[in-house]
């Protein structure tokens, strides 16, 4: 057993210290009855090294890998080019290895890099702070709603139909227990632009009303100023929370923070962390900073040590359940510390130039093939302006199209049949994205494999 | 030592990345450009690796030594494990791609959860949710759920003292009243004052078995039997698994949910703070009710996903997402590793092993240091201390510092909160018999210097990067963002 | 340009601070008529990271990779499994971008991995003392011929008609300069043990000899017992040289030190460094404790430091090129330093028990594949003795055999036709290596696909 | 900070790797079972992951601080290259597989000689030898060759004085006589009793260019023509080709050869002394002569190798084998890559970065630093101070080890030897302006005390893992492995 140092010999000495006379006394409070006296069986042994690694190879090699494939899938998933030197500095074992910073003496690592994480997440999101991480977008967005609940002490928020349906899931599942009213709504992709129901928002906001979410690009590609739904909110004394789930976008257009958001709440997955098959991804958390006691999670602050050496810590801590247990403002424990650091490596990486280079070669792509793509016959592209994702409206449902395309080794984008079960027209939608990592042959090629499928 | 910030050192004009040029072609935002600064500092790849490497040199961490954190696990991280979770067949899948080009991730989820459910006597479990409390929400909330879809609804959530403070969040964060559980002398639940609070407004009981004074609830099938006889739910809050893998399963002793923490039994990698994954074991009957999507075996040996577009027929009772996506793959992918590289009688041998290693620290300082369960019984994974005999002023605090100075980090302390300045020590079954005596030796220093009253522990550290640092300044006046102003003023 | 930190501010303020108009004039020495004013025509520009990534990746995937095929290639190069945490240790920056030790304080890390190492080595081979490593066995093996020569004053080196080709190309080539006498010898796979020509070597020895150079085991996979060898070139006074290609093997036979070898050198790729199409890979070097001041390569010695705690240094360079210059033992400065440490990483991780069970399998495998390779028509196994690679005897050329098995995906050796290309039967021969990596069902695809080629 | 030998914590019984069952089966050893213990000391791997971490923080390295050496070109090493060196496409190939199986392997080679020999301006390159001294010394070779083809046996080869070590070892090595050659005042090569001393009986000129005192030989091309004119050849050293890269190419000066330490100029890691690698680029007249094996590209774009089975007819002059296989695999797809990213312009860049960097700080410090060659013009990549000024008893060794307490590694020290006390100082390219401000500071202020005669400095290094080793108790009393009776003392 290569992962555990003792061998017989110590473990002989160390029963005669403790004074048992073999391991099962040590186990002498679990009820006879119930104690396996042998491996489970119907289990495997251990294996070698080798052996797991052809195993899970073999699983491995089942899967068709985004990188073998032209692939525009994104949904609140993005697949960027992360560099090399982000996977290094995470894998140090003094970052990987590492435990939550409740000891910032020997911390500072994770705690510095916290804190500039929080810096860059307030920045991006042109907010006043941010917290350490949540688990990712999705739950970081219900968060933000219990959130609106306690600063507003209301109850009903307000979704928007451009929200990803995923999202407004998790919201839906934690509102059936707390008692929070969810109002909601489909997209609709005959008229207007996508997924922005602005109008019934407006409609919607009432002095109930403890928030409204929405989100930006929204799950069609659509972007739209937030300015006037901001406005709207405040005037009832609601909250605008805004979801973000392409951090990329905020290298090109404006922040929510900077339209006013309340809250601004998104996933980071986009720089540093990677695909992942959905996880682990990295939810980001910003806020103003007269809110900040009401914030979930964890945050890392500057303090000073007894030398009187600039330092960090956590703080704020009696937010949060070692502390206030069941007043905590969440349960959240561990969140998504490592991520949280890829994600700041790649945007130290980048930095203000790289992150605007980087967001305007996404939409640069995204244009040239959102232009190629609705030439194909029987396509056509419903988005106003949008970032690097956009939605095609075909003349046949898309979920057929989408699986003769991976046939032709092309993963074309997301179905809105899959997302939205129920019909009324959003079967023939298909959310397409471009990043920096397609190449103009990708779009050809899909281009080609669209037209033959169409046809 | 001291590393400046990335802002301090970078600016916005720096850039570590090299692009493809951008093609030609009109722009489609909408008016929507940025009109300010960001305010992003960015460096050359040079600069980065040389900040983020001195930075994480900073860090203690399981590679550099004994961390014995009790409740937390930390374990040795199978470096294989990392290479696996980086194979571009799982690290680069999207969770939307068709089901048919993900079989093998299919079976990576599916293999895993056959493995949990055998390990911990199961008949179900939710995959997908992020990190340990995570789990424990999804837990209540199948129990709330098979509680509704009785007609059933009750209010309070049952809790001992000696819980993790995640337990009574959850409870309260999914609706429930929290009430408070005593336990005995010796350090488990009380069973007569919890069958004297049992009755129809109990939800359910959150118990961790072994539990946080490192003990194994030894009552803990009459618990079972009484929460199930007045109508509640079992809840095992599963952090301490790792002592008892292998060799007993938690659904022999009639527990109806717990979690998993993959990183504290299946050893994927703290990180600094996570990412966790919180995989939860479920009864028959709670099984009905746990989150989309999940995945099935087909007959042809094939996987399929359920979700929203099917649920409605496989799995009409669901609760709904607890959060976008499959959950934790990147985890699931180490733990199974984890998994296979151990197989069933070295997973047995994970949880002798580190039972032997507490109880080894348990007796090897019993005598110079409090152990107030030490006639308890065999501790389990981890070993209890309170500050007992310790000089008027010194404390618990006093020792973990001085245990810095000593080369490691210090014990969990002030937990569980029924002993009065606890320490609570977990090796793990990953450290090898000289690093233990190395530990004792050590913690036997710092305490015997508490007990004599040696004011110097006061000061501790002062061998590590900082000294003690204020955390109440630090919560009284919260600086969570760097400043331009403050540059301006350190430049000063 | 993502290396290069400075930005045109930066140049500019420097120049001014150096006191130069601009960049050209501090080439203001190289003359104006070789100074090129632009890049090199015909080169492309620099790259983006994903761009690099993609040609290159490119260039991988036209490569047949090992582990795609069975693989069954030896011949002084060996595919084992190395452990993740061996990749992980190396790449640690500390060790990877640290550089050769020369400032003692402050590479403690690199000092004492390198004096475990030439503990590991001298251990393995049986020898009092090791250096810190050289660039590969065939290098290896020309510095024992010299240092040999350097002993014993003379010139005059018989290598056994055993060693590696590539191992007796290099020597020749060195000594065609240095005017040392190489006498050499083709092996023979008609008669005996092949490639062993004891009675050959016996009656060379002379009292010009200064060494004989044997390998073990040897290219042909055979295996003998030395100490006749070393008898008898001690009686002439002669060293005896061992090489060994394959470290794993001496975790199941006795090493050449136990056989009274005066030097062994040998290959240690198998262990931590794997193949990488030949190099970078780490020459093992080992002899005699008093013959030390002749040995070749840096040293590491133990001492201790101003505070009298222990501590290591490179030593005895008054060996060396930066000290001696001309008269040094050898011209080699940098070595194979990281591979070196991957070496002895995994060999920390087997341990004594670790490789004997290691050895123990090679060994069992290896004799199972040839057992049932010698069962196909028309294939003859023609070793006695042998550790984990053997030699077949084919009743035709062996060259297209591998050709046609390669077409059937099967790795399957290496061809004698290759390696001596002047035939003389030898083109019928074909050297077989089998590892812990083989799986049974490799042997079964070779064997099958042998018969159906050699049908 | 202390960490045991893996032999001191180790046991020839602990192990950190399982193993796959071994097949029943006959031996076929022929009785030459190990009879004895071999002695080698294993470790789970928790403990090795553990051991080599703790040790590696003992060593200063790129990662986290400017490595100011002279004339060994200690840059950023990407990580880029890494990833790549590592695709199983190129690591996991065999040398000997059959060539149809390893087009892009040869293709990689085939594309970074062209590279080679563009930026170099020669005709060919040997690609095998495994790092510069084994380039020299092919260099050199081929040289020797093609003069015994002219039936020329020339008896020395000329080496200016302030030439590395290398040089003059690689002459004796391939059977010369070495001849040192005077530099001139300004830090040049003397050209005048360079041609005083050229004759029939030299072969060649090993000269470096750059040279160790940081300048460009202004005068290389009549040097070059001089050389020719006696019937020798030029021998170029390229250990400092970093500083003319893409500024200027060394075939259009006259050198007949050159070898490229990759890890110099195209920044494969240096890890801790290698391994290097060392192609040598030459000339149309010596490119006969090169070793074996070759790649060669043919008409239809496939790659063909040259080895001893078709060397007869194709490359029937060359020497023979350097090595056995092909070179260094590793280090050609990292410097490829290296290659690519920079392109023509950014390789360019690298050059003027490099001695902008280098200027900067001479001109930075030659205030407080005696600088012998500052008159001499710009240097180039490096800059050369003299320990002229410091105060009795105080030398160039204080001030290095000083430079350790500052948190640096030294600067090259007493090279080149022309200089007395030398210190030469090359920050490369990839260091910015801020830490070269900063590193200047710390060297003026070491620099002063030892003007000011600081004795404190004999102490140096003391925030170091260790303080000054013994240097000469190691060399006279050598312990180069580790033996248990040395264990057994060290326990008393």
């Amino acid at each position: 057993m290569r992962y555990l140092p003792l061998n017989p010999a110590d473990r002989q000495a160390m029963l005669a210290t403790i004074g048992a006379p073999d391991i099962d006394a040590l186990f002498a409070d679990v009820p006879e009855e119930a104690r396996l006296d042998g491996p489970i069986e119907g289990l495997p042994g251990h294996a070698s090294e080798m052996a797991v690694e052809r195993a899970m190879g073999a699983m491995a090699r089942k899967n068709l890998s985004a990188g073998d494939a032209p692939f525009f899938i994104g949904c609140g998933a993005y697949r960027h080019h992360i560099p090399a030197s982000v996977d290094h500095l995470i894998q140090r074992g003094e970052f990987l290895t590492s435990y939550t910073p409740y000891q910032p003496e020997i911390a500072q690592g994770t705690l510095q890099a916290l804190f500039e994480f929080q810096t860059q997440v307030a920045r991006l999101y042109g907010c006043e702070v941010a917290n350490a991480s949540m688990y990712d977008g999705s739950t970081a967005c219900w968060e933000a709603i219990a959130m609106a609940r306690r600063v507003t002490r209301r109850g009903k928020a307000i979704l928007s139909a451009g929200l990803h349906p995923h999202y407004v899931s998790v919201a839906q599942t934690m509102a059936r227990f707390t008692g929070d009213v969810i109002d909601s709504a489909l997209p609709d992709l005959t008229e207007g632009a996508p997924g922005d129901d602005s109008a019934r928002l407006f409609a919607a906001i009432d002095e109930d009303t403890s928030c409204v979410v929405v989100q930006y690009p929204n799950v069609l590609g659509h972007i739209g100023d937030l300015s006037e739904l901001a406005a709207r909110c405040h005037e009832k004394k609601a909250l605008l929370i805004a979801v973000v789930p392409e951090p990329v976008a905020l290298g090109l257009i404006r922040s929510p923070g900077e339209m006013d958001a309340d809250i601004v709440v998104g996933e980071g997955q986009s720089l540093g962390v990677g695909l992942n098959f959905g996880g682990p991804y990295v939810g980001l958390f910003a806020c103003r900073e007269k809110h900040v006691r009401q914030m979930p999670g964890r945050i890392a602050g500057e303090t000073v040590d007894a030398a009187g050496k600039r330092g960090f810590v956590l703080t704020l801590s009696t937010r949060e359940q070692h502390i206030r247990r069941e007043k905590a403002t969440s349960n959240i424990c561990t969140n998504a510390g490592l991520c949280a650091l890829a994600f700041s490596v790649h945007m130290t990486l980048l930095g203000e130039k790289g992150l605007r280079d980087l967001a305007a070669l996404n939409h640069a792509k995204a244009v040239r093939a959102a232009t190629r793509l609705a030439n194909v016959p029987g396509v056509e592209l419903v988005n106003g302006p949008f970032f690097n994702e956009f939605t095609l409206r075909l003349t046949e449902e898309a979920r057929p199209v989408l699986r003769a395309l991976a046939d032709r080794g092309v993963l074309g984008g997301v179905s809105l049949g899959r997302l939205y079960p129920d019909g009324d027209g959003r079967e023939n939608g298909l959310v397409v994205a471009v990043t920096e990592t397609n190449t103009q042959d990708d779009v050809v090629a899909y281009a080609a494999a669209l037209e033959e499928v169409m046809a | 030592i001291d590393e400046p910030l990335v802002f301090e050192i970078g600016d916005t004009d720096q850039c570590g990345v090299d692009f493809d040029e951008a093609p030609e072609g009109e722009s489609r935002i909408g008016g929507l450009e940025r009109n300010r600064p960001i305010g992003l500092a960015g460096l050359s790849e040079p600069q980065t690796v040389r900040h983020y490497t001195r930075l994480s040199r900073q860090n203690y961490a399981i590679d550099l030594g004994l961390f014995p954190l009790g409740s937390c696990t930390m374990k040795h991280n199978p470096r294989l494990d990392e290479k696996i979770a980086r194979l571009p067949g799982f690290a680069d899948l999207h969770p939307l791609q068709p089901v048919d080009t993900l079989q093998g991730a299919f079976e990576v989820i599916y293999e895993l959860a056959v493995w949990l459910m055998k390990l911990t006597g199961m008949y179900g479990v939710a995959m997908s949710p992020k990190a340990g409390a995570h789990g424990e929400l999804c837990g209540i909330l199948a129990i709330r759920s098979a509680l509704e879809a009785r007609g059933d609804m009750r209010e309070v959530v049952l809790v001992p003292e000696s819980a993790h403070g995640t337990n009574p969040a959850t409870a309260a964060f999914a609706g429930y009243r929290v009430e408070n559980i005593p336990a005995t002398a010796e350090g488990r639940v009380d069973l007569e004052a919890l069958k004297a609070r049992l009755g129809p407004d109990v939800a359910a009981l959150m118990i961790t078995n072994p539990n946080t004074c490192g003990l194994f609830e030894r009552e803990m099938k009459a618990i079972s039997d009484a929460v199930h006889a007045a109508g509640a739910f079992v809840y095992c809050d599963g952090a301490n698994f790792n002592a008892i893998v292998g060799k007993v399963r938690p659904g022999d002793l009639g527990v109806d949910a717990m979690h998993i923490n993959l990183h504290k039994t299946f050893s994927t990698p703290h990180g600094g703070g996570g990412p966790g994954s919180g995989p939860v074991v479920l009864s028959e009957e709670l099984s009905a009710y746990g989150p989309l999507p999940f995945v099935a075996k087909q007959r042809d040996g094939s996987f399929r996903l359920i979700e929203e577009e099917n649920a409605a027929e496989i799995h009409p009772h669901g609760f709904g997402r607890m959060a976008a996506f499959h959950g934790q793959m990147g985890m699931f992918t180490r733990a199974l590793a984890y998994i296979l590289s151990h197989g069933a009688d070295g997973l047995r041998q994970v949880a002798e092993d580190a039972v032997l290693n507490a109880n080894y620290i348990l007796r090897s300082l019993e005598d110079v240091l409090d152990a107030p369960f030490a006639a308890s019984g065999p501790c389990m994974h981890e070993a209890v201390f309170s500050d007992a005999g310790f000089a008027e002023g010194l404390t618990t605090l006093d020792v973990a510092k001085g245990l810095i100075d000593e080369g490691y980090h210090p014990m969990t302390m002030y937990f569980p909160l029924v002993v009065h300045g606890a320490m609570l020590v977990e090796p793990t079954e990953t450290e090898s018999k000289g690093t233990l005596d190395t530990f004792i030796g050590a913690l036997r220093s710092v305490a015997e210097r508490a007990k004599a009253g040696d004011e110097s522990l006061h000061a501790a550290p002062v061998f590590a990067p900082r000294r003690r640092l204020d955390e109440t300044a630090a919560a009284r006046n919260p600086v969570l963002v760097w400043k331009e102003t403050e540059q301006a003023e350190a430049a000063e």
